[in-house]
């Protein structure tokens, strides 16, 4: 069993158009940049991105949406000013956004990987985003009915990875990609460095290789900080 | 016209005096950040933030910024000893699950019986609730820190909040500029003022009846 | 803050009658053995456990099954010809037995630490573990309800551990541990060692010391292998 | 009575020829865990235990068992290179999310139609159900591995499961000491005899009918 690919374009060629693609990350911890890269290249149209922001300029998710590559945005927070392929588009009416908290939007991915179908959540009980959602109480609190998300692909980035998919993260570069790992048909990891089977503490794995499906090392990663 | 009473910062001081030796914090955005600049020595308050940290230090240095290494507002910050990494999932089980002690957060609104509306202005068409509506219902504690009124002079703290909401009857306490206010069971209770301040002057800048505490202070600095 | 006691009966000291207790471990991996010999000397009756097992005799709660310590026991596996405490007691009348899926077990648990009132699983359809419960169909599959579950205390026990309450494990010694330490009030953490604050790979801690109430290094570990 | 067909032995074995490189494994108690013993070489195979690893090493010599390192069983497994621990909430999430290739569970009755009974002899008045039903419903593909009939000769493949469920239409192929069987849409299918074994006497302890696949073979060792 090898999961390596030679590259991030070779990790992506055979995404469809119409694909669902979870992306993880927040900010840049844990962006899978070369990997969007790399579908921007390729092309696919009329995704599904189910990311929490909706890119920071061409960066992240971003380029996707400058490409016209996307069709439908899940998520919980385009940054205000720095979304505007997203939210030009948005506005046009060109692409549909389905805005959920972060937690349920968690929640979700968690549940879908886990097979679980749906689960009561006391989130968003009373606002806008619970509106037409099955409400239920227990022992006399309010919850709403939420369910799993999964999706065809997930992007995701670990720090250092082995070629059986065992994966090692960084600082709060887990973030998404944790459970994106576990919801996706085909999970591809880029990680800045490939290593050994046994390489990694088998104490400090957080996301196990049977969860990933593809592991590239990531051509390029830019570690400037950007205020 | 400069806002009277406290600026952000002596919010942010006031609210930290609040925080006791143990507790686990999520500060949002906004003044609550603040609060993390002014955390009382002597008492291990630990800092959580929802992208996925226990224990954030302090900014770093220029230069020494670590692209992994971010609060949920985008802000570099450090490791400290005892500090420790998780997803987001486990990350906000901590939150709905009610084990963050406190959370302090920025609002647009506050009704009298705790209503929160923080995350969208009527009208917005782009939604970025991020992750206020789990923090506000999770918390064991929600606290505002915000400005008291608009910088139009219109009351903040509402009897009915006109904004989306966030979180039903969520607030335990706000703190402003002018105040602190206590959500109690039978309305707003006025616990505190800045000083130089008078209750009357709070009252009119909030749109709600303010029962006095009977042991009102004045904010102690 | 030092959620540090300094002893195990220091640690279960305040534990009253009618209690529920999780208990982690499986076999004698990750099993509070200290914790559960100082309650057995506490006395504390009336109690719901909370436990995949039953005990092995005299073993983990089987010494509360034998001091008629336990009302309701609520688990996965009592071990056929070794869980007798809690047999006898069971087949005369004497303790209540909530069995179910194991699976079904761990998520209740993870839900109740995570604030999740109920959810639905697959896990049970058809067998008479899910008779009387709620079932429903999403996407042309059945799943069943099934609800959060949280405790008074959890029993568990970590490999290292420090004042803040942070956990590491050591091999499959995390089991059910991970959960229960999310879903008790008070969670009592038993370790082989207690480490300053900073020892622990910050990469490496399973339990965060959010969920921990008090750490206590056990007084005794026989970690000879016994068939 | 000596059992007729194959030993415990060689029915791991022929599952375990099933088995493809690069496939997660759960390994049931009894019949199941002898698979372990037999992996094709030159395929990795990794090995799933619902306590908490993937990629459990083989039983350690006597005298370096660790009680910190076991599998489902209660038994003492070692550590290779490319293993890693999880807790029992994760490790269920793999299993019931669907993420596990194939789990080999043994069985006191298999349907027709693929239900399994395995956990309960019907008027037992103590339940064990352990993570039986999860592996059932939750595994890609539920292989069942078991003596073709009980010690007294009765069929264990039947028509309608008698004893308790433990998941219903799961099944997707029998492995017993005379047979190979799909449990396929129309009913069961016999693919494989055991070496000296006719299909006449599969079909005799068995009680639904059986399809003879057109490609039958005797199982090739």
């Amino acid at each position: 069993m090898n999961k390596g690919y030679p590259s991030s374009a070779a990790a992506v060629a055979d995404i469809p158009d119409g694909a669902s693609i979870m992306v993880g990350g927040f900010g840049l911890a844990g962006l899978p940049v070369n990997l969007l890269r790399a579908l921007a290249e390729q092309g696919a149209r009329g995704l599904t991105i189910i990311s929490n922001a909706a890119g920071r300029g061409d960066l992240g998710v971003g380029r996707l949406f400058k490409g016209r590559q996307v069709r439908r945005f899940i998520g919980c927070f385009p940054v205000p000013g720095h979304s505007q392929h997203f939210e030009e588009q948005f506005l046009r009416g060109e692409v549909e956004y389905e805005c959920m908290p972060q937690g349920t939007f968690s929640e979700r991915i968690r549940a879908g990987g886990a097979g679980i179908a749906a689960f009561y959540t006391p989130t968003g009980v009373g606002t806008i985003l619970a509106e037409g959602k099955e409400q239920r109480e227990f022992n006399g609190r309010s919850y709403v009915l939420e369910h799993g998300l999964t999706a065809d692909y997930a992007f995701i980035k670990g720090y250092r990875g082995d070629r059986w998919g065992n994966l090692a993260y960084r600082g709060t570069s887990r973030n998404f990609n944790v459970m994106m790992a576990t919801a996706a048909r085909v999970t591809i990891a880029e990680v800045e460095e490939v290593v050994e089977l046994g390489a990694l503490d088998p104490e400090a794995v957080v996301t196990p290789g049977i969860f990933v499906q593809r592991v590239v090392r990531g051509e390029v990663y830019d570690k400037t900080w950007v205020a | 016209m400069t806002r009277p009473g406290l600026p952000d910062e002596q919010i942010a001081q006031r609210i930290a005096a609040e925080l006791e030796d143990g507790w686990y914090v999520n500060l949002g955005v906004g003044i609550p950040t603040l609060v993390g600049n002014c955390l009382p020595p002597g008492r291990d308050i630990l800092l959580h933030t929802e992208n996925g940290m226990l224990g954030i230090g302090p900014r770093p240095p220029q230069g020494e910024e670590d692209i992994d290494l971010i609060n949920a507002g985008n802000q570099p910050v450090t490791v400290l000893p005892g500090s420790c990494f998780f997803g987001q999932a486990d990350s906000f089980a901590m939150i709905r699950g009610g084990h963050v002690d406190v959370s302090v957060l920025g609002a647009l609104q506050v009704s009298e019986r705790g209503d929160l509306a923080n995350w969208m202005i009527p009208g917005q068409r782009v939604g970025r609730v991020g992750g206020a509506m789990d923090i506000a219902v999770g918390a064991k504690r929600l606290f505002v820190a915000m400005g008291h009124t608009t910088r139009d002079g219109a009351p903040k703290i509402v009897k009915r909040c006109t904004y989306p909401l966030t979180a039903v009857g969520a607030v335990k306490k706000i703190f402003t500029n002018l105040a602190v206010i206590e959500v109690g069971p039978a309305g707003l209770v006025l616990l505190e003022v800045a000083p130089g301040v008078t209750p009357e002057q709070v009252a009119a800048a909030t749109e709600p009846p303010l029962t006095i505490a009977p042991d009102l202070r004045t904010i102690p600095f």
